[in-house]
């Protein structure tokens, strides 16, 4: 295993460590239990926003903690949803009281573990929401699994939800923006190569050389189908095809569209698979008003790529281009 | 039967309790990569590394002399919802928590206590989980092992046969799960490709009933 | 070879038209001769600052183009200098009647190329200044050598040239900032994994599972020395002590730091690797008062890292945090 | 000598220019990866397909009937600095723009103006990368050639017999670069690690004084 890493159990302290001491102007570290906070907060009256997950897909959520984004975020091990102390804690050291809502992505552990958080929450008497992220179609019969994973689209509800946060808006409010957001978010992915998690210290699945596997997750985990390497354009196909098939984006329709990369991914290819969605949604008379190209949500070192599109009407659009102000993602200041 | 039944009579004290609570953590210790490369298989790679690190912190933060079997469960629940996250921390916590409360203020349980201590927790599991039988989880396990000790008591086996009947049953359950499709959890993501490979929560969870086995009716099970 | 593309011939045309799709706001693409101009270029009476080199380096250069920073980048092949024609036709596209500055990164390829360029340009009667970036450390001997490689300290010149640039000032005034930058900035690079040239197909150099090369540049080439994988904290030490003496740091002094990934790098590490540089810039009394942490300078996927510090006073804080808006750095907009 | 010394008797006209360039862009292909693969070694892996899309390039805009000596030569200068890139797109192109010039008008160029033409072309490079012999690049190679074609005719030999004795020298002058340290170029930045490979620009030069000694004399070299 070939990591800029100390200790394999030291690695998400002292990366987080590493993102206070880098951006001490937005953000605040905490590791006993472990959270990265705004710098500011509690911001009084405001709605506080708080995710979290595995470790690994950074900048997610650490890099989207400061001003219009997430007030606190909650590192869990590598690949490993984070405890409930985590988002317990917090949630006390960022609410503002107007309430936390929950942003969590689609996994039976985050799910569990930000349900015991909100509970234990509840009973010091903090209003908390959750709202949940599932947006992966490569999913499909989510009737026969945990349902659809939450993936690429997080960024999206945690960059729009936290604009309405930001400008005020109530927890019902925020509730309600981050739910349509997530309604209106697909997202698929795939893998040129495996990747390591660091306790392990060997790749989660093999590839041959001359494979690829398709409708890939967030944690290395193996994609639902395995195949031959393909040109980039067919590739971009297959991930955009299901995406808006899912969504059912009509020509006329308005996109923000985001190619991900998911860690190891030169940005050189990313912008190859950027040109062809480009292509493609044009063909459909589908029009990409805003986008994102580069690495928003990884999976540590893997190479690969996933597409998000999210149906955009004048109220998401104006929330997507509300400034934000955070380690990953800035813009209008 | 024999030596150990007879061990067994003593009933199950807070020293049977912290035997099991060791013997467990131990047993996961030694399989901890046997676990996470069958989480590799099918899903994240953690699996091992997960329990582990919780079963160390519940070793660490483990009660001294006068705790209850209760107080001892009830810190094995709380570090490991403290420590291991993902699936297996919330639920594996809420096991330990719902025996901790099953167990009562009791200081010595009866066989059927135990027996109603491992109902509890399944039932915990399942509450948390929402997954039954057949959905390649730790429930293929832990479900027919909580049977098979009912029914053993039930028919008039002491407690070391009983559990020792419940670690055999987990351990076929967890065979059992090998050609399942997973429906729950993150193997579910793959579908039929889940199909050939042991789900590695029920091996943690038969890993579990054996050190029950092997420590809550006193010396080892036969 | 594993990659997201479609022909080889093609990787860097399609990926600088999905550059160019992606952010039409902000630049235009030619293909032929290839170059990446601002959208609103020429910017009558501003310096037109031109910059290009290799592909596979990306974000640098075209995702630099922009408000504030560069006019023009020629993207030459992967890893191969651009020829004269791409900066000729792209100086007459962009130059706005002030003059034009060369940024030339310290390779005899580029030197070369840039140098015709340049004598064509004066032919035509636009006037053209050069300022070379050299700053790795890891070039120990540079009377034996070409001289030192320009790498990271080439995203110093381009933002803080830019400013300069965007503010008005002269030609003069521009090469004069760009010279003071490119004097004041070091760095030094490391790899744990090499890369593949998509045109060879196979890693340019292989690297044992417990090896790892430091000093390298940011062409896949070998570095200067090969060792033993070690801890990321000492890593850093071995990449900070030389940059660190090289450019005579003192207590009490300023800098802007980046901590930067060659591509395939995980942001996790890559804020582990800053931590340990924040500990040590603290214990030796000098400050960092700006950074950056991410993938400024590649090399395609490679694994691994460089540090570039800035000696920075005031004119060049300032001009560092004057806005900046292009596809990969934005600020203040 | 014999058969091959007669026919180039004949002198160096257009067509066995435009022979000459067919013949080192076809060895350039055929040995594009072995240049890349020296390059890999102590450069950055793209001087094969660099000189080979030059060439081909080159190939493409080559004047047609009519054209001089010197036209032919001046387009593969073009075609070199225009496509190449790179420290040897330049190089290569100089060279032959330098010796476009020094054909001049001539449509055929006896072997003195051969040798004109090859310094002029040596020089070129020297200026534009101001490396001396013994700094492990192309000028190792080139050199040698050209004081061997020099001397060849200096002493009375015809051109097929020098232009095959620059070429001789200008593979050994290549061969000298393996145990040398680099001083110019991308390699120098390997120092001592750059011992022990061939400078790949010098086996092009090799190829392209191949090229000569095969095409410039008429038939194939002895
Ligand atoms: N809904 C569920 N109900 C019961 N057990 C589950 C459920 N989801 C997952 N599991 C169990 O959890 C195990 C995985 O645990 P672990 O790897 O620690 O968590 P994660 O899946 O979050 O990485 C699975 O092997 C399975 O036995
Ligand atoms: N200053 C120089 N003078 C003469 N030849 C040089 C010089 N620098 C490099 N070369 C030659 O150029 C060759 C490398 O060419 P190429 O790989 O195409 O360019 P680059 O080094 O820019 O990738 C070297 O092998 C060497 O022979
Ligand atoms: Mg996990
Ligand atoms: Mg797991
Ligand atoms: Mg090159
Ligand atoms: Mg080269």
């Amino acid at each position: 295993m070939k990591k800029l890493i100390n200790r394999v159990e030291a690695v998400v302290d002292e990366a987080t460590e590493g993102l206070g001491l880098a951006h001490p102007d937005l953000v605040r570290v905490h590791l006993e239990p472990r959270y990265v906070a705004r710098a500011d907060a509690p911001v009084q009256g405001k709605v506080a926003l708080i995710s979290g997950g595995g470790s690994g897909h950074e900048p997610l959520h650490g890099g989207y903690v400061g001003r219009g984004m997430l007030d606190a975020a909650c590192p869990g091990e590598v690949f490993t949803s984070p405890v409930p102390d985590q988002m317990v804690e917090a949630a006390k050291a960022v609410h503002g009281g107007a309430g936390v809502l929950f942003i969590v992505k689609n996994y039976t552990g985050d799910v569990m573990n930000f349900e015991l958080a909100a509970e234990l929450l509840q009973a010091e008497g903090i209003e908390v929401r959750s709202v949940l992220v599932a947006d992966d179609v490569a999913v499909e019969d989510s009737l026969y699994t945990a349902g659809r994973r939450g993936v690429g689209g997080t960024v999206f509800v945690e960059k729009i939800a936290g604009a309405a946060a930001e400008a005020g808006a109530s927890l019902d409010e925020v509730e309600r923006i981050a739910r349509r957001v997530s309604e209106n978010v697909r997202s698929m992915g795939m893998a040129l190569t495996s990747c390591t998690v660091p306790a392990k210290g060997s790749p989660t699945f093999e590839l041959g050389e001359d494979e690829m596997e398709i409708g890939i997750g967030i944690h290395g985990e193996p994609g639902r189908e395995r195949m031959k390497l393909r040109p980039a354009d067919e590739i971009t196909a297959m991930l955009a095809g299901p995406v808006i098939d899912d969504l059912g984006l009509q020509a006329g329709e308005q996109v923000i569209a985001m190619v991900n990369g998911m860690g190891g991914t030169p940005l050189m290819e990313l912008y190859i698979v950027y040109r062809q969605l480009a292509q493609i949604l044009k063909q459909r008379g589908i029009a990409i008003v805003r986008n994102l190209v580069g690495n928003y949500i990884t999976s540590l070192e893997m190479q690969g790529c996933s597409i998000s599109l999210l149906r955009a009407d004048d109220e998401l659009l104006r929330l997507w281009d509300a400034p934000v102000h955070t380690p990953a993602l800035r813009w209008g200041v | 039967m024999g030596g150990a039944g007879e061990v067994a009579g003593r009933g199950v004290d807070a020293g049977r309790v912290r035997a099991f609570i060791r013997r467990f953590a131990q047993l996961v210790a030694e399989h901890k990569d046997e676990l996470t490369a069958l989480d590799a298989a099918i899903g994240d790679a953690d699996h091992g590394t997960n329990l582990d690190r919780g079963l160390q912190a519940a070793l660490e933060r483990l009660p001294g002399e006068g705790a209850s079997p209760a107080d001892l469960l009830k810190a094995v629940a709380m570090a490991l919802i403290a420590k291991v996250g993902g699936a297996s921390g919330p639920l594996y916590g809420t096991a330990f928590l719902r025996a901790a409360t099953a167990a009562g203020g009791k200081a010595v349980l009866e066989p059927t206590d135990v027996a109603a201590l491992f109902r509890a927790a399944l039932a915990g599991i399942q509450e948390r989980g929402k997954a039954a039988v057949g959905e390649k989880t730790m429930i293929d396990a832990l479900a027919p092992a909580v049977e098979a000790l009912e029914a053993a008591l039930g028919r008039g086996a002491d407690l070391a046969e009983a559990l020792a009947e419940a670690a055999r049953a987990a351990r076929e359950g967890s065979d059992r799960t090998i050609p399942l499709v997973a429906t729950k959890g993150r193997a579910s993501y793959l579908g039929e490709r889940s199909r050939g490979h042991r789900d590695p929560g029920s091996l943690s969870a038969a890993l579990m009933m054996q050190a029950a086995a092997e420590t809550l009716a006193g010396g080892k099970a036969p």
